[in-house]
Formats: C-alpha cells, structure tokens, sequence
C-alpha cells in the first residue's frame, strides 16, 4: 500500500463501445502527470471514472491503498480526489470571494449549519483571503465571478477546486479558451501549486504541456499508447506521427 | 359611527318610538358574497334579489334608511370572509351581516358575530351545522337534508324500490346523501349502491356503468351546480340510463342557469327543490315582474329567492328590533310570511327556514323554454338534519 | 368481462380528448423548451367560438367548429410573435409566471365576453344517438372522439414523418442549434407548430365539451390534467403524449369505476410514482 | 479594500446592527399600519401571514432556485396541524405554531425526498400532485378534519396567557407581526449561513456544488423541509387567526399566487417578498373592489408587465424596481 492514486487494468464501455482499455497509472504526492491525446481517445472519460462522474466496467481505482469505487462523486471529492472543468462552471453570481468561501465551508462540511454567519469564521476568511492572493485575485475578491475576464474565471477555476484542498487534482484543459496573452497566469498558478499535490494535467495545449508537466501519457482510442517524460514523448514517432497526422487531418 | 341624518325625522322619530335605538338612520347591511371567480353568479344573483326586494319594499323601515355594502368572498376563503366581516362591523358599523355562499365561510365568521352580537342572515350555505354555531345566524336558504329527504320519500311512494346514490365526495354531497338514503330506507326501499364521486370529476362515464350493474330503479344525484352537473346529466343519457328504465332524481341538478345548457337531456328528470321560477302563485308573479323590470337579463334561481327572502328577513328585524341584535333575533324566530316560493317560518328552535318542498319535472313550457315544472308540494319541511357523522 | 370492455371504451374517449389538448403542447414545450401553462386557454377559446356560433348566432355545428379553430389558429400565431417569443428566452420560473399571466387574461376575456356560466356546445343531432355494438352501445359521440383522436394521431405521424415539414420539425426539437446551422428557420417552425398546437387544442376542447364541459375557468381547471399527460409522456414526444393519454384516461376511468371514493387519490399517487421512477417522462429523453 | 488584513473580518454576530435596517422598517411600517388603519386589521393581519408564507418559497425558490408549484401542501399541512391541536390537545397559540412548524417540515421532508430529485415541468407536476393529494385526504378524513365544511371548533388561549384573541383582530395583528419579524429574523440568519450561501452555489450551478464534495440532494430536501417548516407556521397562524381551516389551503391558486408575489416583488431578496405580497394583495383588493367581475385582467397584466418589462434572471427583479417601491 502507497500513498496516491493507483489505477490498475480499468476498463469502460458503453454498450458495445469499449472507450477505456485496460488502463494502468499511478499518480505520486508531488506528481505533474499530463494525459495527451487526439479527440475521442477517451481522456475526458477517464476522468470521469476516476472522478466517479461514470463507473468502470471492470478495473481498480484506489486512493491511498482505498478503494474508490464505492463512493459517490461527493463523496470522492471529500476523500481528496478533485478536478477542474473543461467549460467554467462557476458560481457566477455570486462573488470570487463567496466562491472561494463555499468552496472551504463545503470541504470543512460546514454546509448544514444554519446559526452562524458564513463569512464569520476568521479561519475560514484567512484561508479564503490566503487563496486570493496566491491567484493574484484579491484585487476583484467582491466583484461577482461572471463580471471578470475568462482568463481570470480560469484561475478562480483553479483555485476553488485548489480551496477543497485535494491530494489528487485533475486539471481539465485549464487553458481552454484562455487567449494565449493570458495563459501565462495558468502556467503561473500551475507552477504555485503545492509540492506534494499529485496533478494529473488533461490538456490539448502541447505548449503548456510541455511547460509544466514532468510525465507525460499518451491516450490514444482508450489505451495507454506510452508513458515517457517530455523530451521521450517529443521524441517519440508514434506521438509525432498521431499529432503530425492529426494535426494534417 | 352612524351619522344622524334628518332633524325632523330624529324628532317624530322620538315621539313616536318606543322601541330601541328611535333615530331615523341608515341602517347597515354588510354581504359577504362571491362576486368574482368561477361563482361570481352567485354574488350577481343574491344582487339582483335584494335589489328586487328594496324595489318593491323601499330602502326604508320606519323611516330608517338600510343599506346594503357588499365584499366579494371570492370563493371558499375562510380568512378573507372574517377579515371581511370584521372590516364591516367595526368599519363601516354594520348592524347586520348576510350572504355566504360556502359554509366554510359563514362557519369563520361564528364567533365573530357573537362577540359583535351581530345579526347574520344566511343567504345560501347549506350545511346543517352553521346555525348552530351561532345563535346570531339565521337562515332562510335550505338544506339538503330538506329536500334530498322529501324527494325520497315521495319517489318511494311511486313504486321506487331500489336506488343508487351517486353524490359528490364533499359534505353537501354526503348531506344528500344521508337525508336520501335516511329516508328512503325508512320508507323500505332499498340502496343498492352509493357512490361518492371526487368532486373535481366532470366525466362521469364510469360511474353510469356501475348504475347500470347495479340496476336499478332510479339514481339518486348530488352535485355542486355548474360543469359537474352540466356533464353529469349528459352522461346519464349518453350511456342510456333513461333507455334501461333507470330514472334520475336530484335536487339543485337543472337548477335554471346551467338548465339551458342542458338542452332536451334535462327533460323529464324529476327534482325535488324548493323554489323554481315557475312556481304559480301571486307573490311569485309579482317578484318576477319586478325583477324583470329591474334586470330584463336575469335567470332567477334559488339563490335569488333565498336573497330575497334574506332582505325581507333582514328588514323584519329592523322593524322589530331596529340595531339591537339580541332582540332581533328573538323577533325573528317563528316568523312567518308569504315568500315567492311559498308559505314560510323560521323555526323557533333551529332559526332555520321551514318551506315547502315540490317535486318538479323539467318541461318545456308554453314558450318553448325548459322550466322545472312543480307537480308535487309537501308541505311545511323543517330542517331534517341537524347532525351528521360523515 | 362486458363491464371491463367499457370501462376501456370510456377510458379510451377519455384519453383520446386528453391526447388532443395536450400533444400540441408537448411537442411546443419540446421543441422551444417552454413551459406553457396557457396552453388549455386555446382549447377554451375553441369551446367557447363554438358557444358563440352555434348557441348565440345560431350556425350549424360544423361550420361553427372550423370557424372557432380557424379563429383560435389565427389568434394564435400573432399571439407566438408578440408575446411567446420573448418567452422562449427567458428562465422558467418567468416562464411559469408569464404563462399563468396570459391564462389570466384568457379567463378575463371569456369571462367578459360570454360571462362566467358554463358556455353550452350545440351538436348536430345525429351525434347524441347510441350505436350498437354488439356488447354494448355506444353514444355516438364517443365514437367520434374515439375515432378523431386516432385520425390525429394518425395525421400527426404521417406529418411529423413523411413531409419535409416534419423532418425539420424533428431536426429542431433534436438540436435547435444544430437545425438553425443548417439553415433551418426555427422561428417558422416554432410558429406553425404552435398554431398548429393551438388548432388541435380547439378541436379537442370543442370535441371534448361533453366530458369537460367548458367556461371561463377552464382553463385552470384542467390545466394540471393536460400537463401532468406532457410530463408523464416526456416532452416533446408525440407516441409519448399518446400513450400517456391513453393510460392516463383509461388510469382514470377504470379508478373512477373500482373505487370511486379514492379515484383522485389514486389518480394521483400513480403519476407521483411514475414521475419519480421516470423524471423525463415515458418516452421523454433524459435531460 | 485590497489589504488582506481588512478582508479578515473578526467573528461578526448573528445580526449585525445595520443589516436590521429593513427588519426595522417593517416593524416601523406595521406598527404604523395598526393605528393607521384600524378598521382593516383583519386584512392587515392576512397580508402578513401570506408574506411569512411567500417568505418560505422564497427560500425555496429564490435561493436554491427550485421552481415549485406546490407550497400549499405544507401551508395546508401546518394549517391542520394548528387546528387539530387546538381542539384536541392544546389551545395554547404558540403550542399550535410549533405544530404548524413541525407538521409542515414534515409534509416537506417526506415529499422533498421525491420533490427535489426531478426537475422542471417534472418537479411542477409533482409539487402540485403532493398538495392534490393532501387535498383530497382531508377530504376524506372528514371526522377529523371537518371536510368540505372547514375545520371548525378551534377556540384559542390567550397568547402567552395575557392576550386574549378580539372580533377587532388587535391580539391576533400584533401576534401575526411578532411572528413575521422573527421568522424574518429566523431567515435573515439562514441565508447568510454557510447553508445559506450553499443554497444559493445551488441554485447558481448544482453541477459545481456536487464537484466541490455537496450532497446536493440531500441539502436541498433539508432547505426544503425548513421552508416546509415556515410556510407550516404560516398556516398555522391563518388557523389561529381565522379560528377555521377550509380544504382550500391546499388549493394551486394559492401556490400559484405565492410565486406571482415572489417574483413580483423579488425572489432571492427577503424584502422583496414583503414589498410583492403587499403589493399584490392591496391591488388585488382594490381592484376586486372597483371591478369583481374583471379584475383578473388587471393581475393578468400586472404579471406579464413584470415578467416581460422588468427582465430578470433567476434572482428576481433587479434592483431598478424594488428601489423604486422603497423609494
């Protein structure tokens, strides 16, 4: 028994359609994995097999020794496995700050209490305000999320599923749709997080890949092609050829 | 509140009365009544009553001028209907209350006419019950023990043996339901069946097919006026109950605002009821022709006789009485008089209204127009049920 | 076994008038997501054209009955442009409120024009006799509804998938976005499939007099009728909408029948357990 | 404003004394209304509990933003219970409240457990199913609850055993009033709690909220059965008050006009529900006065002019509107 996250030989599919095969990695405290691969190679629902939003047909998934299959989304969440989304789903009304704030109440399972002020806890607000500065978002801390720029709605992203404090972070396509001006504050906060997270990075960006990632995995048609750090990945045909073709395709 | 009007008359007033409260005022009336919602017809018809009644009678008594104010109830609001009685009484200074179309209605205003001690005239809501919650409630509407229960007995005196009752599932319709089948039984006849069918229904089909298996001699019905009537009569003869010798018996069932509407399947259903606008006497007549006179528009119907009588009762009191409440109540019990529907008394002991019943039929009468035609009077019915464990 | 067939023949009437209201609104809720409490307003607009016509001026039932749902048709498309359209857009808690807004002033306006009482449907004489059919008869009237919500039906189908109407139809209520691409013209559609709702309502309001017999206050009276058939055939689906219709009214019927004082009850208990097993609906897909 | 030290606030207390201002202007406003006018108590008294009773949707509705037509079943729920237990437990008023409160959390928690799995259209229909329901059971149950008749016999203790209930309505208006500001009070704490703030990341994106670890069904059927609770209170009040409960608290009209006067005066403000109910019951009063017969032509209106003329999002009408009325 390790501590982290272990998959071993998971499978997935939808009636006849087999979308994970056989998949087997590990994610280590202080990881930086990035799971690459052309459209409909089956990355979005590999995490979504380890984040309990589907279940596997047949394989392990297990968190500190764990198994995780049993529990509920919510409830994998609260044991430490978190992940960003694709398209934000913030809450848009409500300000970065009460963001944050829900997002620390809900991890402390402070959610039912109904006799105390929800920003009367100084713990909480000195985490909460900890959490803005490290994003560099304390300037718009009262301003509603759905005002700011998307590059900044990516780091609230980051940041309220960094403020449920989760072992395992899965980052799903966190540059997506962020204009290449900004990506830089991406890479940035990536580059910030704690060094004994174990990240697992979902991301069609190569540039930004390469920048923050130490190991990279090839996804291709639900398989793990192969597993190298950068400079193996660059240079490795298959990858060149699978990007190069998609890239002509 | 009462603002004193005429000097002179204040003056004759005085030399002349010895009963209570001698000014030449205006004596309020406060009615509670819909007239708005799905039974604004009510509020247009107790209207159209008092109006009628004041026509003939004047707008004074003894020189006291009443006047009626009138709050829309909306429909079944028990709140609304107290907040509006309270509003009247300690607002506006009524001396008396009157209307009430729902008992849930009249029964929320109970104990606030017996603080006020204000005189309160039921023109409609029929539940056995609503007298005696206050001993300040008088009524000269009708129940439906009154006329479920004469009905059963004349339609066993006709060779009726079996029946089956199909009433709607709320009290009105249990109350027919228990005054009809009390007496039926007690007659000897027989029930065969009793349907209660949930108030909202409107297509009756299945409950026709259980009549017709259970055979019988005639059905016994009861049914808020309106669409559920209206569908109710149509299905009785859709699924050919009048063809399988089945007849139909009710009360307020071709009541004369949906009776056009019913067309030619109303004709020949026997009702028992205790006011039809085709009732043959002099005071009818000259109701109806004041009536006329006033609104050339107006379907009379039970609830504008019973607003009628209401006035007259109302008035009856004032003149007895004038503002003190206790005393017109007493005034009132055993009161007798002459209504369009007939000879009629408050009973002593209940304070409700003791009138004939007649058994009509619907006919199409000279004119061509569908009218429940009375062929059958028994005389002088109290209020037959007081009680009811549903 | 002679009592079970007619309690289905009842049921199935009674289905069949469920079926026309309502299908029109499942499929315009389906097709612009839209929550349409209104929807019984023009089955009692139908009704009360035909009131008017027939009982009041006096015309022959059928002529009375196209006029009424040409009249309903035609007060229904302006009535899409102006105020449904923006409706589309908006949430559907405004979409609750502004529905019930309009079935308000659609009961104000009858309630003015023909007054609150019921509002009488003359038939053409033939239609109140019985036919025989051998193990029971049969008020020829039920017949006709019978036979008038299987026609639409049938109507229905061969439009929505035999005419190029109808493929467009489905590409819409399938993916607006997808449809509008491809250079469909959702707003053309939307619009004649909501007359088209509308004029089917009117056909089943007036068909359907004899068995919810029409006033000013129609509409809410039936208006959860009409809606839990949409919610429990799933939006959008016409099969859907049949079937649930059919169960529906026959559900109701047969309850009706066995145990008449626990009817609405019943009725009631079994859409909450179907609607708690199935949240879409029958054949309504999941969201 | 940027400094983190300031953005650490210290432990701040349950009610903060200026966020009371609106607290204080309606005690301010009902107090006035009393003397001023004092022959309309009664109606006063029912603008009041409708407005504890919309504030329940409003919980429901305007911060965890679930669309229901059903608010009636607790309403009608706690409108029993308060009667029942009047006439044969207790006819102490506030015995009959706790009755109402706990019936209508009830009615709630058993039907929220099926209510706040589905949604939309599903979820009207069901909202509006339960409260047929009920209906149709107290209906039934006529040897206790009186049926079609109305709950009669409820005779109330003095409140606190010091003010006895008037035919003028005195006790019961300052009894009703009392109650609205606490249960004001009561939600004021309740909405800016971490569960009020998780009802509102709920209504903003239930998507999100299960990501970040909440059960989101189970917290909604709890937010459901405390609103249950408050509109059970509101019932209660309306059987106390009135001394009669009709079968007609279940009615649909009545969870139909909650949602009209929550979203007229506001949904996800707990003023608002205050400014809506008193704005839509004293136009529906005078306009049912001028004109019985027609008068829903003016709600008809008055609804869709909110609807289409005030664009709001969930959260109700913007502040345009509801600064304008406070004026």
């Amino acid at each position: 028994m390790s501590a982290g996250l272990e998959v071993r030989g998971l499978n997935k599919a939808f009636g006849g359609l087999t979308v994970s095969k056989n998949i087997t990695l590990d994610l280590r405290p202080g990881d930086r994995k990035a799971l690459i691969g052309p459209n409909g190679a089956g990355k979005t629902t590999f995490a979504n097999l380890i984040t309990g939003i589907d279940r596997p047909t047949s394989g392990e998934i297990r968190l500190d020794g764990r198994d995780l299959r049993p529990l509920s989304a919510a409830r994998r969440v609260r044991a430490g496995v978190a992940k960003t989304f694709q398209i934000t789903t913030l809450f848009k009304r409500l300000t970065v700050r009460e963001n944050l704030r829900l997002a620390v109440l809900e991890r402390e399972r402070r959610g039912l209490r109904m006799f105390a002020r929800a920003d009367g806890d100084p713990a909480v607000e000195h985490e909460v305000a900890a959490l803005l500065d490290q994003f560099g978002l304390l300037r718009h801390a009262d301003a509603p999320v759905e005002s700011l720029a998307y590059g900044q709605q990516r780091l609230i992203e980051l940041a309220l599923t960094l403020a449920l404090r989760p072992r395992i972070l899965i980052l799903d396509e966190p540059a997506a749709g962020v204009p290449s001006s900004e990506s830089h504050l991406i890479v940035e906060a990536i580059e910030r997080l704690p060094s004994d997270l174990a990240v697992l990075i979902i991301e069609h960006d190569m540039k930004l890949v390469f920048q923050v990632a130490r190991s990279i995995i090839v996804l291709v048609a639900g398989a793990i092609l192969t597993e190298g750090t950068p400079s193996q990945i660059a240079a490795d045909p298959r990858v060149r050829e699978l990007y190069l073709g998609a890239a002509h395709g | 509140m009462r603002r004193l009007t005429k000097e002179l008359a204040l003056a004759t007033a005085a030399a002349l009365a010895l009963a209570g409260g001698a000014w030449a005022d205006v004596i309020k009336v406060g009615v509670i009544a819909p007239t708005s919602g799905p039974y604004a017809t009510y509020g247009t018809q107790f209207r159209t009553g008092v109006d009628t009644y004041q026509a003939i009678h004047g707008h004074e008594v003894d020189g006291d001028t009443v006047e009626f104010i009138w709050r829309d109830s909306g429909g079944v609001n028990p709140d609304q209907a107290r907040s509006h009685a309270q509003e009247l009484i300690i607002r506006e200074g009524v001396d008396y209350l009157a209307g009430f179309t729902f008992t849930p209605n009249a029964l929320a205003v109970a104990q606030i006419i017996d603080q006020s001690q204000t005189p309160t005239v039921i023109f409609n809501a029929a539940t056995s019950i609503i007298t005696e919650e206050s001993g300040f409630f008088v009524r000269p509407s009708f129940t439906l023990w009154q006329v479920s229960a004469p009905l059963a007995e004349w339609a066993h005196g006709q060779g009726i043996e079996e029946v089956v009752i199909a009433v709607s599932d709320y009290n009105p319709g249990i109350d027919a339901e228990t005054g009809f089948r009390t007496a039926f039984e007690a007659a000897g006849g027989t029930v065969l069946d009793t349907i209660r069918m949930p108030l909202a229904t409107t297509d009756f089909a299945p409950f026709m097919q259980r009549v017709r298996d259970a055979g019988p001699d005639a059905v016994f019905a009861f049914l808020p006026a309106g669409p559920p009537t209206f569908a109710f009569v149509k299905a009785y003869n859709d699924n050919g109950l009048p063809g399988a010798g089945v007849q139909l018996l009710g009360t307020g069932e071709t009541d004369e605002t949906t009776l056009e509407a019913l067309g030619d399947a109303a004709l020949g259903v026997y009702t028992a009821y205790h006011y039809s606008p085709d009732h043959d006497s002099p005071e009818n007549e000259a109701f109806l022709a004041k009536l006329f006179e006033l609104h050339p528009d107006a379907v009379p119907n039970f609830s504008t006789v019973q607003a009628y009588d209401g006035a007259h009762v109302i008035y009856e009191m004032i003149r007895a009485a004038g503002t003190d409440g206790p005393a017109a109540i007493e005034a009132v019990k055993g009161l007798e008089w002459i209504s369009p529907r007939g000879p009629v008394q408050i009973d002593p002991e209940t304070r409700h209204i003791t009138q004939n019943v007649y058994i009509r039929e619907v006919v199409r009468d000279e004119d061509g127009q569908l009218v429940n035609r009375e062929f059958e009077t028994i005389e002088a019915v109290p209020d037959l049920g007081l009680v009811n464990d549903y | 076994m002679g009592t079970l067939l007619n309690i289905l023949v009842d049921g199935v009437a009674y289905g069949m008038i469920l079926f026309m209201i309502s299908v029109g609104l499942s499929v315009t809720m389906g097709l612009m997501r839209v929550i349409n409490l209104a929807h019984g307003g023009f089955a009692m607009l139908g009704g009360a054209g035909v009131h008017y016509l027939g009982a009041r001026l006096g015309l022959p039932f059928v002529p009375a009955a196209l006029l009424a749902i040409g009249a309903v048709v035609a007060l229904a498309v302006p009535m899409e442009r102006v105020l449904y359209r923006p409706i589309y857009r908006m949430g559907e808690l405004q979409q609750v409120l502004a529905t019930i807004g309009i079935t308000f002033l659609m009961i104000a306006s009858v309630n003015l024009w023909l007054g609150s009482t019921l509002l009488a449907i003359p038939l053409p004489d033939a239609w109140s006799g019985t036919v025989d059919l051998g193990f029971r008869s049969l008020p020829m009237h039920r017949l006709i509804v019978i036979g008038a919500g299987l026609a639409t039906a049938l109507g229905l189908w061969a439009l929505i998938d035999r005419t190029g109407y109808g493929i467009r139809l489905r590409a819409a209520v399938d993916n607006r976005a997808t449809a509008s691409a491809l250079g469909i013209d959702t707003g053309r559609i939307f619009a004649i499939t909501f007359a088209l709702g509308a004029g089917l309502a009117a056909f089943g309001g007036i068909l359907g007099a004899e068995l919810l017999p029409v006033d000013a206050y129609y509409p809410l009276r039936y208006m959860v009728h009409f809606l839990i058939v949409v919610a429990v055939g799933g939006m959008g689906s016409i099969t859907g909408s049949f079937l649930a219709a059919l169960g529906l009214g026959i559900l109701d019927t047969t309850a009706r029948y066995m145990v008449p004082d626990f009817g609405t009850i019943f009725f009631f208990l079994v859409t909450i357990l179907v609607l708690a097993l199935r949240p879409q609906g029958l054949l309504g897909r999941a969201a | 404003m940027s400094s983190s030290a300031s953005d650490v606030a210290p432990r701040r207390p349950l009610l903060a004394g200026r966020g009371l201002l609106w607290e204080a202007v309606i005690l301010a406003v009902g107090v006035g209304l009393f003397f001023l006018f004092p022959y309309d108590l009664g109606f006063l008294s029912r603008i009041l509990i409708m407005i504890v009773f919309v504030l329940s949707l409003d919980l429901v509705l305007g911060y965890a933003g679930v669309a229901t037509l059903g608010q009636a079943a607790m309403y009608g729920t706690g409108a029993y219970a308060a009667g029942l237990i009047a006439i044969h437990v207790t006819a102490s008023p506030l015995l009959g409240l706790a009755a109402g409160a706990v019936a209508g959390a009830g009615i709630a928690f058993v039907s929220g457990l099926v209510l706040m799995r589905a949604h939309g259209l599903t979820l009207l229909m069901l909202s509006i199913a339960v409260a047929q329901v009920l209906q149709e059971v107290a209906n039934k149950a006529r040897p206790l609850t009186g049926g079609a008749d109305g709950l009669r016999g409820i005779r109330m203790d003095p409140i606190l055993g010091l003010w006895e209930f008037d035919f003028i309505g005195r006790a019961g208006y300052w009894y009703v009033l009392t109650v609205l500001i606490l249960v004001l009070l009561f939600l004021k704490v309740v909405v800016n709690s971490p569960l009020g703030l998780s009802a509102r990341g709920i209504q903003e994106s239930p998507e999100r909220m299960r990501a970040i670890g909440t059960p989101v069904y189970w917290r909604l059927v709890w937010i459901y059965t405390i609103a249950g609770g408050i509109a059970g209170v509101a019932g209660a009040l309306a059987a106390q008050v009135t001394a009669l409960v009709s079968l007609e608290v279940f009615n649909f009209d009545h969870s139909a006009e909650a949602l009209i006067m929550l979203v007229l005066g506001g949904a996800g403000r707990l003023y608002g529900a205050v400014v809506g109910v008193a704005i839509f019951m004293l136009v529906e009063h005078v306009a049912a006065a001028v004109d019985p017969f027609n008068w829903l032509f003016l709600i008809g209106a008055l609804v869709l002019a909110v609807v289409f003329f005030v664009p709001a999002g969930l959260l109700g009408l913007p502040k345009a509107l509801t600064g304008l009325v406070r004026r």
